[in-house]
């Protein structure tokens, strides 16, 4: 097995990946740096992202308010020190990367655009048309190539995470077209692998969102911090998943039933008029709109289409050419998978799981419970996401924490003594010899894809926007199962290269012992908040008294997590009533 | 890469356009026969002038027209991609119209041409 | 929408070590309407044969790893659909004028590391700090380089250039057409260092203006007006030379 | 990396295509078709001394000249690449065949007009 020496090693090349690795190498172009990624870095997910990133920009916007927005819209599971520094450096990195190129879209005076999106109170998010987070990453993918300090591991899929005596010290990672293991010693390790969506059937994210990071981790003994926080995002194209960005809606679009009613009023959110108004109706939190979506649905007032319920997403108001110039991807999508003009007929849509609040826990320095460990973007629980992450927070954090991530680990690694090549050598080798038994086993067995099928169908049935406490039961009882036939399955490919297959079975491990996270942590959280909603008898509201506190998942060898808590920290913030529409502006005003 | 043109009918139009090269170059070679016989002599010339007048020739000459038409065509076919784009009032021109001028252009400059030669010269 | 119908694929396999030469595979498969190619080709890894291999992830049109020869043209398998290709069989090959890695999946080596060498990041005109705030660009300025900005780097356009085919020094439509994003970008001044490429004998010439990387183009960047553009500006910059005070 | 010397080719070959593109087809027809049958032109139109007259004149001396030249430098132009894309390499070889014989059809056409006389 090859042997890579390096200072720090980035597992993910998506923005929070690249974030860091720019960090580092400009922080001491000394450092040895090593970005692995399993896809060509500009194809992480961040390409995917539309809608924007936000940042305090406008006069009358303040810190204050983001602050409050976030941590109100994450139902005060927010660690509050996060999101303080979070805040507080949004404008500086969206700032940032408009000096490396990125084509933000502009006012008349040449000033950067903002718009408005859902929880927020003002207009703060900044904008490349609907394709943000592609201008992100190309821009930082190709920022990234100015520092020849970083060596670049494109298509090599990390399967082990090397701890020593209690220290990350390196990775184990496959090259991709050769089948072939290389150890990669670092002095840390950065984790920005992204979010576990596809953990679950009906979902926007690609298929590479796996959540690998946090199963590399989790196995090496690192808790999962709130893992039954899974985002619905509202707008999605049943069957699919596809998504229509929020700036659908912050652009004016509406959601209306099978009656053409604008049905959100009926859910706290109103009143309907005047339109488009911050925070309430269509631009209320994405947790309350799937919520509301969910009992339409029961009551029966849902569209029916092939892929089952939906309500419409009508941007008709906008107009032929507002669409065009400001959601040009959300038409090609209408188009061409529905045959659809958005300008004419609205768009059937319905709630998919989105995003993963939780992830790796780590502190306002992005350190993980484990020395020389470090994680950022979605893989990680910031703590600033808390039980429900507000539309644009996401790509901001990619920045915040992926610079911190890279200064901080550069800075850890300058100090670390070399890793133990010796003992991660052994731990190599059998990180190698389970990959390689799963190609070994005789043919027969049950499909990969049977078994994917299943865990993403167990997820949506316990793990829905709604919750049940037998439903839960059965699901974390079914991915039990599933990682019991996983090493039965049948691999038809034995090529060592590009053998896909093999890598998707190393892929479900992983998914599913975050789906054992996710499942365990939403049994033992016995209230409802944010996007953990629950149906069971007196469960239903939030109970701070309770619940005021941090899952933490433990792996445990064979058998079900240990779940465990830890505190949310509370610096200025009280928990308050989550309030949106006139309820929202009532409490504002009073508040002054 | 061999044959690689006849793949798909986008490249066959290509090599087509590509092909009109040799003729424009049979027809400067035409014209450059006639100087050089014009500067031998009357008698050279007259030769080349009844070689032009043969059926033969004549034909080869309106098989040629065809074949520059064709190649004015392309020529402003593929402007828009070669040129800046051009911004007129806020908005870029579009690729038709640029075509559209180009042609228009060339149809004008001919018939510029044929008034000179026919009622302009002696 | 949801009523089947069927069309066979007919997909090129080679496994390097197992395979003498790339053979043709045929699956039949059951689609309905809304299905995409890439949904068809895991159909057929899921549930028939799972050593077939291909890129995907984003499945909308965006992250630029499906690209393929898909009925001979290149195209990206999450943005074509089965519908479109009845009555079949649909031929599926890997990208043309890139060694096959194995399957579907090509080798892209040479335009990751020729978008290396474009210069892809911006070199202030006039250094400013962050605190300074953001650089001015009206949305006229930045029309001027955006729709080029736009490229997936999906490598269709590599596919569809023949001269590229021909001789792969070429740089080729998208890196041209990237290095001509920060050219046009008002934000940078880096752009004497990057004509330098432009002009050299792998630059822009070997370009013969074919237009077919454009037609391909899924996200209408147009890289044959990159390329086309950049060779006036190297022309008039190989004449510039010569001009008196310009060395 | 070396210059490409190209540019000084391109430019010969787009000033010989826009020109040929925009008057090629009318020339042809006049000197081909229109003045053999005479075709709505006078039947003397390319007569011994219409012509001498015109090859004598600084205009008429230049027009000919530059449509000579120009057409053979667009059509030498792509050849070359047309060589190429049928795989014949490009090289010294090509390049001396094709702008060789354009550079020769100027400098004949040059001495031709020039002992045409004035
Ligand atoms: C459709 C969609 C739209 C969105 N829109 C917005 C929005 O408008 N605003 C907003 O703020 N947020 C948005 N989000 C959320 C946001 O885009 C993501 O949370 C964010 O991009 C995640 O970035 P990341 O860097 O953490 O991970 P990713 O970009 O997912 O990158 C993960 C990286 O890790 C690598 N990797 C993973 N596993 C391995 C392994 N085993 N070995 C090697 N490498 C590995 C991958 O190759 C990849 O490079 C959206 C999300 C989706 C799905
Ligand atoms: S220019 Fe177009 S075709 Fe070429 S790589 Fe970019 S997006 Fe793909
Ligand atoms: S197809 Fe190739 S030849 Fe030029 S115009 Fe496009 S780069
Ligand atoms: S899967 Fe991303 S472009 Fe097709």
């Amino acid at each position: 097995m090859d042997t890579v020496d390096v200072d720090v090693v980035i597992i993910g090349g998506g923005g929070a990946g690249l974030r860091a690795a720019i960090a580092a190498a400009a922080s001491d172009p000394q450092l040895k740096i090593a970005l692995v990624s399993k896809v060509y870095p500009m194809r992480s997910h961040t390409v995917a992202a539309e809608g924007g990133s936000a940042a305090v920009t406008l006069a009358e916007d303040s810190l204050e308010h983001h602050f409050n927005d976030t941590v109100s819209g994450g139902d005060w599971l927010c660690d509050q020190d996060a999101v303080e520094y979070f805040v507080e450096h949004c404008h500086e990195e969206m700032v940032q990367l408009e000096h490396w190129g990125c084509p933000w879209s502009r006012r008349e005076d040449g000033r950067v655009n903002v718009r408005a999106f859902g929880g927020m109170k003002i207009e703060r998010t900044w904008f490349a048309a609907d394709l943000t987070g592609f201008h992100m990453l190309h821009t930082l993918f190709q920022t990234s190539m100015k520092y020849p300090s970083i060596r670049r591991f494109d298509e090599h899929f990390c399967c082990d995470l090397l701890v020593h005596e209690g220290s990350a010290q390196g990775v184990v990672v496959i090259d991709i077209a050769t089948g072939e293991f290389s150890m990669i010693l670092a002095r840390a390790v950065i984790i920005a692998t992204g979010g576990a969506g596809r953990v679950f059937r009906q979902n926007t994210n690609g298929g590479i969102v796996t959540g690998d990071g946090m199963a590399l981790a989790y196995r090496r003994g690192v808790p999962l911090r709130d893992m039954e926080f899974m985002q619905y995002h509202p707008t999605c194209m049943p069957g699919t998943g596809l998504l229509f960005t929020e700036a659908c809606r912050g652009e004016g679009g509406i959601l209306v039933n099978r009656d053409g009613y604008r049905y959100l009023q009926d859910y706290g959110l109103g009143p309907p008029d005047p339109w488009p108004r911050k925070k309430a109706m269509e631009l209320g939190p994405r947790d309350r709109l799937s919520q509301a979506f969910w009992h339409e649905q029961r009551k029966g007032r849902t569209i029916d289409t092939p892929h089952g319920p939906a309500v419409h997403l009508d941007l008709r108001k906008l107009g032929e050419k507002l669409l065009r110039e400001r959601l040009p991807q959300i038409c090609e999508l209408a188009r061409d998978f529905l045959g659809i003009d958005p300008a004419q007929a609205p768009i059937p849509v319905r709630p998919c799981v989105h995003y993963t609040m939780g992830g790796i826990p780590t502190d306002v320095n992005t350190a993980a419970p484990l020395p020389g460990l470090y994680a950022a973007g979605e893989c990680a629980s910031s703590g600033i996401h808390g039980a429900n992450r507000l539309g644009s927070n996401s790509l901001a954090e990619l920045c915040v924490f992926g610079r911190v991530a890279g200064e901080q680990a550069a800075r850890f690694a300058r100090e670390a003594p070399a890793p133990n090549g010796v003992s991660l050598r052994w731990q190599a080798q059998d990180a190698r010899g389970s990959a390689v038994g799963l190609l070994a086993r005789p043919a027969g067995g049950e499909r990969l894809a049977t078994l994917r099928d299943e865990m993403a169908l167990a997820m949506e049935q316990g793990g829905g926007i709604y919750r049940l406490e037998p439903e839960m039961q059965a699901t974390c009882k079914k991915i039990a199962e599933l990682t019991e036939r996983l090493p039965t399955v049948n691999l038809g490919d034995r090529s060592q290269c590009w053998n896909t297959e093999w890598l998707a079975a190393i892929e479900l491990g992983f998914q599913l012992d975050v789906a054992q996270a996710m499942a365990h942590s939403a049994l033992a959280r016995r209230e409802s908040r944010g996007a953990h909603q629950r149906l069971d008898e007196g469960l239903t509201e939030r109970d701070d008294a309770n619940y005021l506190k941090h899952t933490l998942a433990s792996h445990v060898r064979a058998g079900p997590p240990a779940i465990g808590w830890s505190e949310v920290v509370i610096t200025r913030s009280p928990p308050g009533v989550r309030a949106y529409g006139a309820a929202g502006e009532s409490k504002e005003a009073a508040v002054g | 890469m061999d044959g690689w043109w006849r793949r798909d009918p986008f490249f066959i139009r290509y090599m087509a356009r590509e092909a009109t090269a040799p003729f424009v170059a049979a027809y400067a070679i035409v014209l450059l026969v006639g100087i050089v016989s014009l500067a031998r002599g009357a008698d050279a010339y007259e030769e080349w002038l009844e070689a032009l007048a043969s059926t033969g020739w004549i034909v080869a000459h309106a098989i040629l027209v065809a074949i520059f038409a064709y190649h004015t065509y392309t020529w402003f076919q593929i402007m828009p991609k070669t040129m800046p784009p051009v911004v007129v009032r806020g908005r870029r021109l579009a690729p038709e119209v640029i075509t559209f001028a180009g042609i228009a252009a060339a149809v004008l400059a001919s018939l510029a041409l044929w008034i000179l030669v026919a009622y302009g010269a002696p | 929408m949801a009523d089947t119908r069927k069309i066979v694929l007919e997909v090129l396999r080679y496994t390097p070590g197992q395979s003498t030469a790339p053979t043709l595979q045929q699956y039949p498969i059951e689609f309905t309407d809304d299905m995409s190619v890439l949904q068809g080709l895991q159909q057929v890894k899921d549930f028939v044969d799972g050593s077939l291999t291909f890129r995907w992830s984003c499945r909308m049109a965006i992250c630029g790893s499906c690209g393929m020869m898909i009925d001979g043209a290149p195209k990206l398998a999450c943005r074509a659909f089965l519908r479109d290709f009845l009555p079949g069989p649909l031929r599926v090959e890997p990208l043309e004028h890139f060694p096959i890695e194995r399957d579907l999946v090509v080798d892209i080596s040479d335009f990751v590391d020729k978008l290396g060498r474009i210069t892809p990041w911006i070199e202030p005109r006039e250094p400013r700090s962050l605190e300074q705030g953001e650089y001015l660009q009206t949305p006229a300025q930045l029309e001027r380089f955006e729709s080029f900005s736009h490229c997936i780097n999906c490598m269709l356009c590599y596919a569809a250039c023949p001269q590229y085919g021909l001789d792969s020094r070429f740089l080729g439509p998208a890196a041209t057409a990237l290095l001509h994003r920060y050219n046009s970008d008002s934000r940078d001044g880096a752009q004497a260092k990057r004509m330098e490429l432009v002009n050299s004998e792998e630059g822009v010439w070997a370009c013969t203006a074919v237009g077919y990387c454009s037609e391909v183009c899924p996200k209408a960047v147009d890289p044959a007006n990159a390329v086309n553009q950049n060779k006036t500006a190297s022309a008039v910059s190989w004449f510039a030379r010569f001009l008196p005070g310009r060395g | 990396m070396k210059r490409s010397n190209q540019p000084f080719f391109w430019l010969l070959f787009g000033a010989g295509g826009m020109l040929s593109a925009l008057i090629g087809a009318m020339l042809v027809f006049i000197t081909g078709v229109a003045a053999p049958l005479g075709l709505g032109v006078h039947a003397d139109l390319m007569s011994h001394a219409n012509a001498i007259a015109f090859a004598r004149g600084i205009p008429g001396k230049l027009f000919l000249l530059v449509v000579v030249s120009l057409f053979l430098w667009h059509a030498a132009h792509r050849i070359y690449h047309s060589l190429h894309d049928l795989g014949i390499p490009p090289g010294p070889l090509a390049q001396a065949a094709c702008y060789g014989t354009a550079l020769l059809g100027t400098v004949v056409a040059t001495v031709a007009l020039l002992a045409i006389g004035f």
